[in-house]
């Protein structure tokens, strides 16, 4: 079950032509899509199967047929067009922090040594925790929502760069000085790529967590959102809303995992052999 | 071109686990004037490469004196081009791209810098995979593209350490040939860290031999230039010289 | 003595309204008709409440607008009780407040000058109930204004960040607001738009091989109630240790507005506002469909205590004839 | 001016490296100074953000009454219960997927999927399915836990040398000692991110699990009194979180860290 | 002692990204008896690595055939040692542990894996180094224990990728000798790749050399055993037989 071997080489004869390419990216497209459909397999026997109550989990074609009303009448692509517009604002906002202040803790000493314990004390302080406040701090509503975000991306973020930072073998940073990197240069010419695969791991876990402040964030100040959606539904026992609410949340990651981090890991840290591929 | 002095240099490795000092580089001294090759050889663990990462200002000193053209080191510079002996290849560029980098830190413009690089590439027989990434490379390809991106950045001083372990015999003879080339047309300060004695000799105007952390002699190459191969493989001085060399590295 | 008390276990959500259990436990008015009552714990929301229910946590719960939803997608849940209402009349919104922060052109008293404004309120909740009646009430409809959701704990906070315009909320936020909130305006308070829905809910199971436990419970409850109609401030004094962070003036704020709409009887007027919630949830599209009133309010427990000791609510106006009901009594619309 | 600050600097680091915990609690003085400077100019109204001597206060009366120091013990209970489980599965999940080619096919969707949809959303439908007890919570922080986790002990497994691997087999290493003597000390630097992450989070999670189905609890404590309105538990609440987090991080991760992947030379100081 | 045939192997990386075939190894044939000792010459990139590394079963072969023993290779074994041109020592345990690794997946016991780590350290000079972890060590010192960590399991193949690049010239002849005693006493195959020519036909019984992926020719190193470097360096068969090595090299 485990495989060690020829982890690293290439596999001949694959992509020879475009039908290959075409095969390939069919089979691992199945490949992706098989174990959900096992799931919704399950799901479409086992629920009717037992008779599960409503309540407790909706049945298969009660949640598409929400999802359809939702599509329908329009408010679902509501809902998801201002989720996203918010994560992606926060999410944003805590990378545009999280990066350079993870590199510079990796780098320095003296910054990581001062700015380390204020982290640590903050790192695990919730986003819900911080809304009555923050909403006083930068105002309710989306304010209040985008800091929820960023708080949840932003220290998960930071860790990774500086783990990535830190492990960057110290001779490849030695070189590049000794070829005349300034800082900039250091900066974006080895500290940024060297630490790339732990920065994806990192943008991956954060923005999980993203979805998941948002969920709570929307509890505050709108009417609109996926967090919103769900909390609705939960308070009139709409369990096939809830349920749609996860799909898509779990169909929207999905997705940017697949059409926008997994290519950047592709073609960048499994393409300079600093992991092996998956 | 800078010179080179080393006065009274020590390096004590602090060990915080294990509570222990390993001192790699005792009282060291070693004047290098501007322009001038000196290889370095010793026994392995006798501080070579420590040595010459507190030359090149990547490890603080203990101890002592370093200046570069008579200037304390402070830090890494581009005036101190450097060949690891693990390499230390970027894995996140191209060939090419590895051997461009310091004329690009430079402000040298795209096209040059690719020119540069390749013309680099041609001279370590490596044109070839200027396109790929340095985990597609062999051993002896990787060095060698650590040794021209040193090379094609043209720095004052150039720090090599062991730069040709792992590269065929013919190769070798091949960069040995351009290496002196090069200095002659150029002039930098070399420091050339090898185990191979008859490379030592080829190639400096000195040798200076290693242990336990100091220096234990120096011998001064006298041989005519430009060096050839062919030519000094049947030379008694050239023999007498390696010989001499090789009695003091197993003294060591 | 205590060997042969019934033991019941209660849930409840940490509010002001919900006080007389907590009363009833501390000063012992259960003891009297012999039950042992435990209080699970205070729930966050009575979504939750209910779900300990399901779940078999508590035997009885206090809750209201989310029951709603509860019977809707099938759960078998039976009214034995108000913990807040008003039999007497059709409106009890006492607790009830919209609160406008000043400089938005609201005007204390004027329900037509929230046109257009951000009103925050907790959606599904009573409180939704309430802005929707004083929409309807000022002549505006609901697409006249921005309905945000937004949290009871989160309302005080979004007014002074002016998230929001104004907000409605149950006691304590208005009370707060009033007091933190500098300018902030108390545009209207009840005003008999709507009628409370806060009951006593068992499952039905548990409900019919439990009638003896019923009356005496609901017996302790309303002599709890009578005694906080008479003793509010000392009640408010328990509601500060019950509920943590309610500070002593505000409890006791809110505690003068709560025992206005103490009143644990049932009468048509209960009917009919479990009928009209469903109904303007059903028009708002919240909810699709509604289900008959009459099989999820069950009052005869409550009649025989009624019957039984009057003296429990001889401070109470009288229930008028028209609406008072008697066993098997069914309300129509 | 420049050169004074610099003195005084490379003062405060002699300081710290004497004297650890003046590094520990120096970089925090600002920050309360600001809080209470910002109370004290009344900024905000007091009801909404009470100043460090409310705070104090609350935290006085509540460890005399005995509440915090019960509500505490709940949380770090819950947590300690979570956190493990977390980790018992999060780490071989990792490894797994970290290693096999076919279980990563399988399961990297899976996780993808499932990491996106957060604790809070489930909530509804696990305290249907398990009440209102200590499985409801446990699964939430597992949940929590159990992603970043895998996350970064399968990008520690992937980063490993191949020819460490390599090395291993051709010295007779079975593939089950592998992942004794190979994986898991080259993930771990990784691994440590991921646990750091991954607790981090769990303790935020519990937070929100105690708002819905606490009776009791740091996370209840705060959302109890910000239900009456009160700022003042909140402020606490996240003062304790942050001070037991920062105890175990910097007494049991960072020591740890310190032990291995820096003193392999893995990571770099 | 095991055999090693190889019968028609090739070898061809497919690079996905750029899309590019490089063949490191094509048709290749080589019969090697148990017990043999094999030196194999090329020059760099010519696919000496890549040979090693599918005999060692570490990566699979796109043809031909490979058996160790009689047995196809499936992958890696214990029976198969391995010293790597880039060391790859594990970095968190310490050099006495690197050692100790194979005799401790044998299932040696503490005390007597250590011993025999002791032993082989000894052998390498490197006693003093027991305690220390690799990334604490010289160059040299962390390619040696490479090259013991290998000897130490005592494997009936050893596949030795230039275990000496390096190491000093002193401690070379040293290990080198240390090498040819421990061949001839265990007798295990060895398939050892070098650049130097005067290591190949020193330690050989056979030396390949290799070309562009192909094998370019054989020459037998019919020496007398044991060999010593002070004997042979006067030796007028030796010297032919390095000059015929290296011309290989050169046209190769
Ligand atoms: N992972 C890889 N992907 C693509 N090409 C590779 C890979 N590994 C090696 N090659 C190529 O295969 C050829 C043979 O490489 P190999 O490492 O076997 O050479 P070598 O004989 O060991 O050379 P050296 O003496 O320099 O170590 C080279 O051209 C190299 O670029
Ligand atoms: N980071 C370190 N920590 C502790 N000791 C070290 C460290 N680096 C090197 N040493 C020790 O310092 C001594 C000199 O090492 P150095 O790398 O300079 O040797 P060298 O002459 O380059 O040897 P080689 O020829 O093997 O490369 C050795 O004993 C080594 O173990
Ligand atoms: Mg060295
Ligand atoms: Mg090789």
């Amino acid at each position: 079950m485990l495989v060690f071997t020829d982890r690293g080489a290439g596999r001949p004869g694959a992509f020879r032509s475009g039908a290959a390419v075409m095969r390939h990216w069919v089979s691992s497209s199945l490949w992706f899509c098989a174990p959900f459909a096992v799931l919704l397999v399950l799901w479409a026997v086992l629920v009717p199967y037992f008779d599960v109550n409503p309540r407790l989990f909706p049945h298969l074609d009660a949640v598409v047929q929400a999802g359809l009303d939702g599509i329908k009448d329009g408010t679902l692509i509501q809902h998801i067009g201002a989720s996203l517009l918010r994560v992606t604002v926060g999410t944003l906002l805590a990378l545009v922090f999280a990066i350079p202040l993870g590199i510079a803790m990796g780098v320095s000493p003296a910054v990581s040594g001062f700015l380390t314990p204020p982290f640590r004390f903050f790192s695990v302080l919730a986003g819900i925790a911080w809304i009555p406040v923050a909403s006083l701090w930068f105002g309710y509503g989306f304010g209040a929502i985008t800091f929820v975000i960023f708080n949840a991306v932003f220290f998960i973020v930071t860790y990774n760069t500086l783990l990535g930072v830190s492990t960057i073998p110290l001779q490849v940073r030695h070189a590049a000085a000794s070829l005349g990197a300034g800082r900039w240069a250091m900066l974006t010419e080895v500290l940024l790529p060297g630490a790339l695969p732990n920065i994806v791991t990192g943008i991956r876990t954060g923005l999980g967590f993203a979805w998941r402040g948002l969920i709570a964030a929307e509890m505050i100040a709108t009417n609109v959102g996926l967090g919103y959606m769900l909390f609705v539904a939960r308070d009139f026992y709409k369990t096939e809303v809830i349920v749609l609410g996860m799909i898509v949340i779990g169909v929207l990651w999905l997705l940017l995992d697949r059409l926008l981090l997994a290519p950047i890991e592709r073609a960048t840290s499994e393409r300079w052999g600093m992991v092996q591929r998956a | 071109m800078k010179s080179l002095t080393i006065r009274n240099l020590s390096k004590t490795y602090f060990d915080v686990h294990a509570g222990a000092n390993v001192t790699a580089v005792r009282d060291m001294s070693l004047e290098v004037p501007a322009g001038e090759f000196v290889s370095i050889v010793g026994p392995s663990g006798c501080g070579k490469t420590t040595l010459l990462n507190m030359i090149a200002g990547f490890i603080p000193h203990t101890e002592g004196e370093i200046t570069v053209g008579g200037q304390p080191v402070k830090g890494p510079g581009p005036d101190r081009g450097v060949v690891f002996q693990s390499w230390a290849l970027f894995p996140w560029r191209t060939v090419l791209d590895n051997v461009a980098f310091g004329p690009k830190m430079r402000g040298v413009g795209r096209a040059e810098r690719e020119k540069i690089a390749h013309d680099y590439l041609a001279l370590a027989k490596l044109s070839h995979a200027a396109g790929r990434y340095p985990n597609e490379l062999s051993g002896g390809m990787q060095q060698r593209v650590g040794v021209v991106r040193a090379l094609a950045n043209e720095p004052d001083v150039l720090l090599m350490d062991e730069p040709f372990a792992s590269v065929d015999a013919q190769t070798r003879m091949t960069l040995q040939e351009e290496l002196t080339r090069i200095w002659e047309q150029k002039r930098p300060t070399v420091i050339f860290i090898t185990h191979d004695v008859a490379e030592a000799v080829f190639l400096g105007n000195r040798v200076v031999a290693l242990s336990k952390g100091r220096v234990l002699e120096e011998i001064a190459v006298d041989l005519p230039r430009p060096r050839v191969w062919d030519e000094l493989n049947e030379d008694g001085r050239f023999k007498a010289l390696c010989g001499r060399v090789l009695q003091l590295v197993r003294s060591a | 003595q205590s060997t042969n008390l019934v033991k019941v276990k209660v849930g409840m959500v940490a509010a002001v309204d919900m006080l007389a259990l907590p009363i009833a436990v501390e000063r012992g008015f259960f003891e009297k008709y012999g039950l042992d009552v435990t209080i699970a714990r205070p729930y966050a929301t009575g979504v939750d409440a209910l779900n300990a229910l399901q779940a078999g946590e508590t035997d009885m719960v206090q809750a209201g607008v989310p029951a709603i939803g509860a019977i809707l997608r099938g759960m078998d849940l039976v009214f034995l009780g108000n913990f807040s209402g008003n039999a007497t009349k059709a409106g009890s919104d006492a607790t009830l407040a919209l609160i406008a922060n000043s400089g938005t052109g609201i005007v204390k008293g004027d329900l037509k000058s929230l046109k257009g404004k951000k009103i925050a309120t907790s959606f599904g909740t009573i409180n939704h109930l309430y802005i929707l009646g004083l929409l309807e009430k000022g002549g505006l409809t609901p697409a006249d204004v921005t309905l945000v959701n937004t949290p009871p704990p989160e309302m005080t906070v979004a007014l002074l960040a002016k998230g929001v315009d104004a907000f409605v909320a149950w006691d304590p936020a208005p009370v707060m607001a009033m007091k933190d909130v500098p300018g902030a305006i108390e545009v209207i308070r009840g005003g008999d738009v709507i009628s409370y829905l806060g009951f006593n809910i068992a499952l039905r199971p548990w409900v019919e091989k439990n009638g003896a436990t019923i009356e005496k419970f609901l017996a302790g409850v309303s002599e709890a109630d009578q005694w906080m109609r008479k003793n509010p401030k000392q009640a408010a004094a328990i509601g500060t240790r019950w509920i943590p962070g309610l500070k002593m003036d505000v409890a006791e704020a809110a505690m003068q507005n709560n025992i206005q709409q103490v009143d644990r009887r049932i009468s048509a007027h209960n009917y009919r506002a479990l009928w009209k919630a469903q109904d303007t949830l059903q028009r708002l599209g919240v909810i699709k469909t509604v289900f008959d009133v009459n099989k999820h309010i069950e009052p005869k427990f409550i009649l025989n205590v009624m019957q039984t000791y009057p003296a429990l609510f001889s401070d109470l106006q009288p229930i008028p004839a028209d609406v008072a009901i008697k066993p098997g009594f069914v309300f129509k619309p | 001016m420049k050169t004074f600050l610099l003195r005084a600097w490379s003062r405060y680091l002699r300081l710290t490296t004497r004297w650890p915990s003046v590094g520990t609690i120096v970089p925090f003085l600002p920050l309360i100074a600001a809080w209470w400077i910002i109370t004290a100019l009344h900024v905000f109204p007091p009801a909404f953000l009470p100043g460090p001597a409310d705070v104090v206060r609350s935290f006085g009366t509540l460890v005399y009454t005995g509440v915090l120091p019960d509500y505490l013990q709940d949380s770090i209970v819950r947590l300690v219960v979570g956190s493990f489980w977390g980790i018992m599965l999060g780490i071989p999940l990792g490894l797994l997927v970290g290693l096999s080619q076919r279980a990563h096919k399988v399961l990297w969707p899976l996780l993808m999927f499932f990491q996106a949809i957060g604790d809070i959303a489930w909530l509804p439908i696990l305290v249907i399915w398990f009440g209102y007890g200590l499985t409801t919570m446990t699964v939430v922080i597992v949940y929590t836990v159990i992603f970043p986790v895998i996350l970064n002990t399968v990008l520690g497994v992937r980063s490993i040398p191949i020819n460490m691997h390599r090395a291993a087999l051709s010295l007779g290493a079975s593939r089950t000692r592998m992942l004794w003597e190979v994986v898991l000390p080259g993930a771990l630097p990784n691994i440590m991110t991921g646990l750091r992450n991954g607790l981090g989070y769990g303790w935020r999670a519990l937070i929100a699990t105690e708002i819905i189905v606490g009776t009791s609890g740091i996370g209840f404590l705060m959302f109890d009194a910000r239900r009456a309105g009160s700022v003042v538990e909140i402020l606490l609440g996240m003062i304790i979180l942050g001070t037991l987090w920062y105890i175990v991080d910097s007494w049991i991760l960072a020591p740890i860290e310190r032990a291995t992947g820096q003193r392999w030379g893995l990571v770099t100081k």
